[in-house]
């Protein structure tokens, strides 16, 4: 990744070409999970983001190796993109000791210190407050760090929701808030539970500059991320984005899909955002098919390998069931 | 004699629902998703298609927004039934639930009430980690004001509801999300009003007496089977309510066996083993042949992977080991 | 009161009268009750209302006794202003057993189930919901009811807030939703709580009409809820009114004040809603001294017999103590 | 020897708090009317003039969001202490301090901590009635994750905020709103650090533990006063630690003393005392002479008449009356 401070997407070649891998690693690696729910290798619910790459790889772009992350159940795009390994991620879906939270958390509760990546929270709307606090902390010791917190706009309901923007608007917090707007809170469409489905006002109201972009197109999210991410660093306050977008599976993996028709999957999936980002690159010349397929081969194996890992990592002894419930280093933390 | 049929434990949370709906108009069940994704659980499927979107009602990701809405619904004559999805999202809603629902009745010196019905999921055995997996009926449990019932059959999923209904106050009812799954009798009509308030001896013994309720009454029972095999024999009492609790059928057992094992999934330090063991401990003083004994879940939040969270939660093997030391073999 | 179907104030010699009784009833009974808590007859926490007089009066003109009224625990005012007697209220501040709640739930607690009057409600935001499904309640029977739901300005930063504008406004529930502002949240400024101060956005952003008023003017704000609750009662959903007032007081009577300039508290006395109505009342020959002299003795009076009836009240038994946690009769409610 | 001198437990609270952010600038005050207003229970006076607004920051009515923030500003390197007024209102941030600040470091294998400190009132006694006197340490005592503590004297009070401050796990400290104003002995200089895990034996004594904390403590050591009078010798034991609890000072008293009774202002059940009461029976089964006693609050919304409060909650007299049951007297 380039420094992210110009708050401009330079879209050479190479860029491209890295934001299309790293769409289709994720795309990869979550039709893999799909089918190792299958197996049963994962349990639980598992939360695909398929479809919605274009967000976690768009905005991760504007992020330096020092901001921090807040995200959601629906969170191995925004792990991926951020640059945690496959094979942490997958062991995690494994629920093995090698797992990105040593099996704790499975595939909602993803974690990674060293990338400060701050989950994984099952609870719809539970990150926003956290996120608040991490740039709260960022602010009062006079760093210039961002925090971007992802969510859906399902979370925009709720109480947290709201409570955090007006935290972060009133303290004028480094946070960039990055609503996925995918229509859909499980099986409850936007206008069935906003009174004003205007997820932006929402944050607008708080005299938070907001956008709207389009979620499904990777530059464009890119962009509306460098933009946001440029004025918060500089200690404008926080930024809002709401980014249009789709899931084109099911809400998990125990989902019926009883609440929308077919044929609006299909529409979406038809302004995919790597099938779209494809067909740009080859249209206008900047990838050939050699090298859509080079990626391709790439992403399987790095999938592959994360499988391999996995696969072979080991579980956690149940002698350690009580560890890390609290440290065992009580009173020495730095 | 009453033809007997055999249904899940989610069809009989549904006919109950359908049932209820069908009685009496003022009920209405929300929450959300129980429209037209048909319920978490999927306990609701079907019913916005019977009874339309304004009695099964969608609501947004609003805990405390729709459970107080509920609580206002029931002042103002209605009979809610709110679904929470699972208990720790509850804790969203508590302010509404503890402050206000479980308080208007006393505060205003008698003249409020709120015959409202809360419906959640709870428990773990699902994979579904540390912010889905717990059990704090415990919690609720402790707050005057509230009626909390965990049926842990199919035949008291399908009649408990049916009671609530009826009930001028509050009351929340557990549903383990590991029993919806689980087949069993109910009969065929009529018959359904279920005494919410007494526990049942799901199994008569002598020995030890095993108490417990919702999702470890399986475990107990397997265990209980087990036990007789090796010639103890194990009473079984489900709880079915929590608050209150039935004193007289857990005394009456622990008078006849003078051992008590207590199963319960919440987690042990102050959960809702604790309060059942005190009382034992408290009015069967001079009967008890052995200390009391507690299989819970560890204390440690619901790991995801399946033998981590096997371990830290109440198993048949537990309850026997259990077992055998009130017998001190 | 007058029916209030067409809207509009009519403001006779009469009415006029009324309202000045009405607000010189709370501002004397609070006074009184300010009293009353130095001799230690009341204990506890003590909110005064005074200042704020013209909301309750005004906005109770446009309510009809089929409508529910949900208050604050700053709420002697909305209960007299309903009707409620002043005995039962100043019992209720006494915490006997003719109290209107029978003692038991003392100033912050006040209802009346008679006069639809639903608390009295100590948890700042939490009568916002129980507003909600009141009005729930009334639409799903069919019933032409408004629910009025008071709340301070501080309760706009809590979650519930804002989950209820948008229940409310999603459903198009008939709730008339009236934020006193007094400018202050305990020791907090608005401008310190709120990135945004406008209250009333915050309720617009659900795409619910919201008016603002001047909260020191009974004839105003009586309009304004006039013209709320018509819409409200046509079936035209919630409205909101945010009403611009001031608390002459200490926030209760623990407080300090360290965080207001005294002279700040004399600029808005000049603008007291009683000194001003009464100053018209004159001004206009509306009224006359003996008018606003025989207000006063009759005031007076009913305070005096409240202050009667209420030291001469019995007390709840001890023996009574857990009466009404539960419905004696269970399974019998209608 | 150390010169000693006499506060109020409100200033002990302030002193520990301006201390504890004179030392390290990574503390910080956060909650409503810290500041300008100088906190509900005049805690915090003068300390925004001290310290500034930054660091006894003033927050908007957001319970759920403050102490999320606080949990994430622990998160980010900042030692917050977010102070919720009264535990009543703790019920809208029950989400984030469950749900996150207590699950955060187990469910992230360890690689997260939230050295987070929660301050918050409870407790009855001042006529606030069912919405502002409610004491619910029991449920945060059940929660795996969560350390609680609750000083009862001046001097706890002074010193448990910087052992606090020193855990690299989320502590919550209870202060009992009936307590600000009572003065004790704290010394003038150093030797402040106390051990949150270990409960105190306020009084020794043979015949009976009386084993209480918070604002229960003075009730026990009046009781205990006037039941020596009677030639009955009290153990009084302050147990400041409510998770976890120090079982072997509970146990070796009770060893000796072959009695419990214990005092809680928590409803009796499912409270802290049946925990407590749990953990004798079990593990001095055969030592005890007599059932352990509970002394708690009666299971109703605290009411706001004087007579009723009293009567709800646990006084002397109902102390000595328990006593006097273990003894048979
Ligand atoms: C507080 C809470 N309530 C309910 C749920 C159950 N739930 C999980 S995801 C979800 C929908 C969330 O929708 P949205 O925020 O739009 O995110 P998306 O799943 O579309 O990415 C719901 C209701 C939860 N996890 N937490
Ligand atoms: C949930 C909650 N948090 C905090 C409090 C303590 N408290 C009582 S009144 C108050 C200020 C409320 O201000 P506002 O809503 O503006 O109403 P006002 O008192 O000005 O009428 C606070 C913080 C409370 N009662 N409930
Ligand atoms: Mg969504
Ligand atoms: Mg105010």
């Amino acid at each position: 990744m380039s420094r992210a401070e110009d708050g401009r997407v330079h879209l050479t070649r190479e860029h491209a070409l890295e934001l299309l891998r790293r769409m289709m690693l994720i795309r990869s690696f979550e039709e893999k999970c799909a089918e190792l729910y299958t197996q049963e290798k994962i349990r639980g619910f598992l939360h695909l983001y398929i479809g919605e790459e274009a967000n976690a790889v768009g905005v991760m772009q504007a992020l330096e190796p020092e901001d921090a992350i807040v995200a959601t159940y629906r969170e191995h795009g925004h792990a991926l993109a951020r640059g945690i390994s496959a094979s942490a991620v997958m062991a995690e879906m494994y629920g093995k000791a090698s797992g990105s939270s040593r099996g704790r958390g499975g595939s909602m509760h993803i974690y990674d210190a060293g990338h400060r990546f701050y989950g994984g929270n099952a609870i719809v709307g539970g990150g926003l407050p956290l996120a608040v606090g991490l740039a709260l902390a960022d602010k009062m010791q006079g760093l210039t760090r961002v925090t971007c917190c992802f969510f859906g706009e399902g979370a925009a309901a709720e109480g947290e929701f709201h409570e955090s923007m007006n935290l972060a608007a009133l303290w004028k917090l480094p946070v960039l808030f990055v609503c996925e707007n995918n229509g859909y809170a499980m099986g409850t469409a936007l206008s069935r539970s906003e009174s004003n489905p205007d997820i932006a006002a929402h944050a607008a109201v708080f005299g938070m500059p907001a956008d709207v972009v389009d979620g499904m197109n990777v530059v464009d999210v890119e962009a509306a991320a460098r933009r946001a991410a440029k004025a918060v660093r500089a200690g404008e306050g926080p930024r809002f984005i709401e980014s249009k977008t789709y899931r084109f599976r099911a809400h998990s993996m125990f989902d019926a899909e009883l609440y929308r028709d077919k044929s609006e999957v299909e529409e979406w999936k038809k302004r995919g955002p790597v099938i779209r980002f494809t067909k740009w690159l080859l249209d206008t010349g900047t990838a050939h098919e050699s090298d859509i397929e080079a990626i391709e081969r790439e992403v399987e194996t790095i999938v592959g390998d994360a499988v391999t890992f996995a696969e072979a990592a080991p579980w956690e002894p149940v002698d350690d069931l009580t560890r890390d419930v609290m440290s065992p280093a009580k009173g020495a933390v730095r | 004699m009453t033809a007997m049929r055999t249904i899940t434990y989610r069809e009989a949370v549904r006919e109950a629902l359908r049932e209820a709906m069908a009685r009496d108009e003022r009920v209405f069940l929300m929450g959300e998703d129980v429209g037209r994704y048909g319920g978490a659980y999927a306990c609701s499927k079907g019913l916005i298609e019977e009874f339309g979107e304004e009695r099964v009602r969608d609501t947004p990701l609003s805990e405390a927004g729709f459970t107080g809405a509920g609580i206002g619904a029931a002042l103002g004559g209605m009979r809610p039934i709110v679904e929470i999805m699972t208990v720790n999202f509850s804790l969203l809603a508590l302010d509404q639930i503890v402050n206000t629902a479980a308080t208007l009745r006393h505060m205003s010196g008698g003249q409020m009430s709120v015959p409202l019905v809360i419906r959640m999921a709870t428990g773990a055995g699902r994979q579904l980690a540390a912010q889905h997996s717990h059990s704090l009926e415990c919690w609720f449990a402790h707050v005057p004001g509230l009626r909390v019932v965990s049926p842990a059959t199919v035949a008291d999923a399908r009649g408990m509801l049916w009671t609530a209904l009826e009930d001028p106050d509050p009351v929340v009812i557990f549903e383990h999300a590991a029993l919806y799954n689980d087949e069993g009798e109910v009969s065929a009509e009529g018959d359904l009003a279920r005494d919410l308030d007494r526990a049942a001896v799901r199994r008569s013994g002598e020995d030890v007496s095993i108490i417990t309720y919702s999702g470890s009454l399986k475990k107990a029972l397997t265990a209980a089977d087990t036990l007789s095999a090796e010639g103890i024999d194990s009473e079984v009492i489900d709880l079915r309510s929590i608050r209150p609790l039935d004193n007289e059928t857990i005394l009456t057992s622990v008078a006849k066996t003078k051992r008590a094992v207590i199963v319960d999934e919440g987690w042990r330090t102050g959960g809702l083993s604790a309060e059942i063991a005190a009382r034992i401990s408290e009015l069967r003083f001079y009967d008890l042949d052995a200390p009391v004994e507690r299989v819970c879940s560890v204390e440690v939040p619901i790991p995801y992977p399946r033998h981590l969270e096997t371990a830290a939660t109440p198993q048949p093997d537990g309850i026997m080991t259990a077992v055998h030391r009130t017998l001190r073999r």
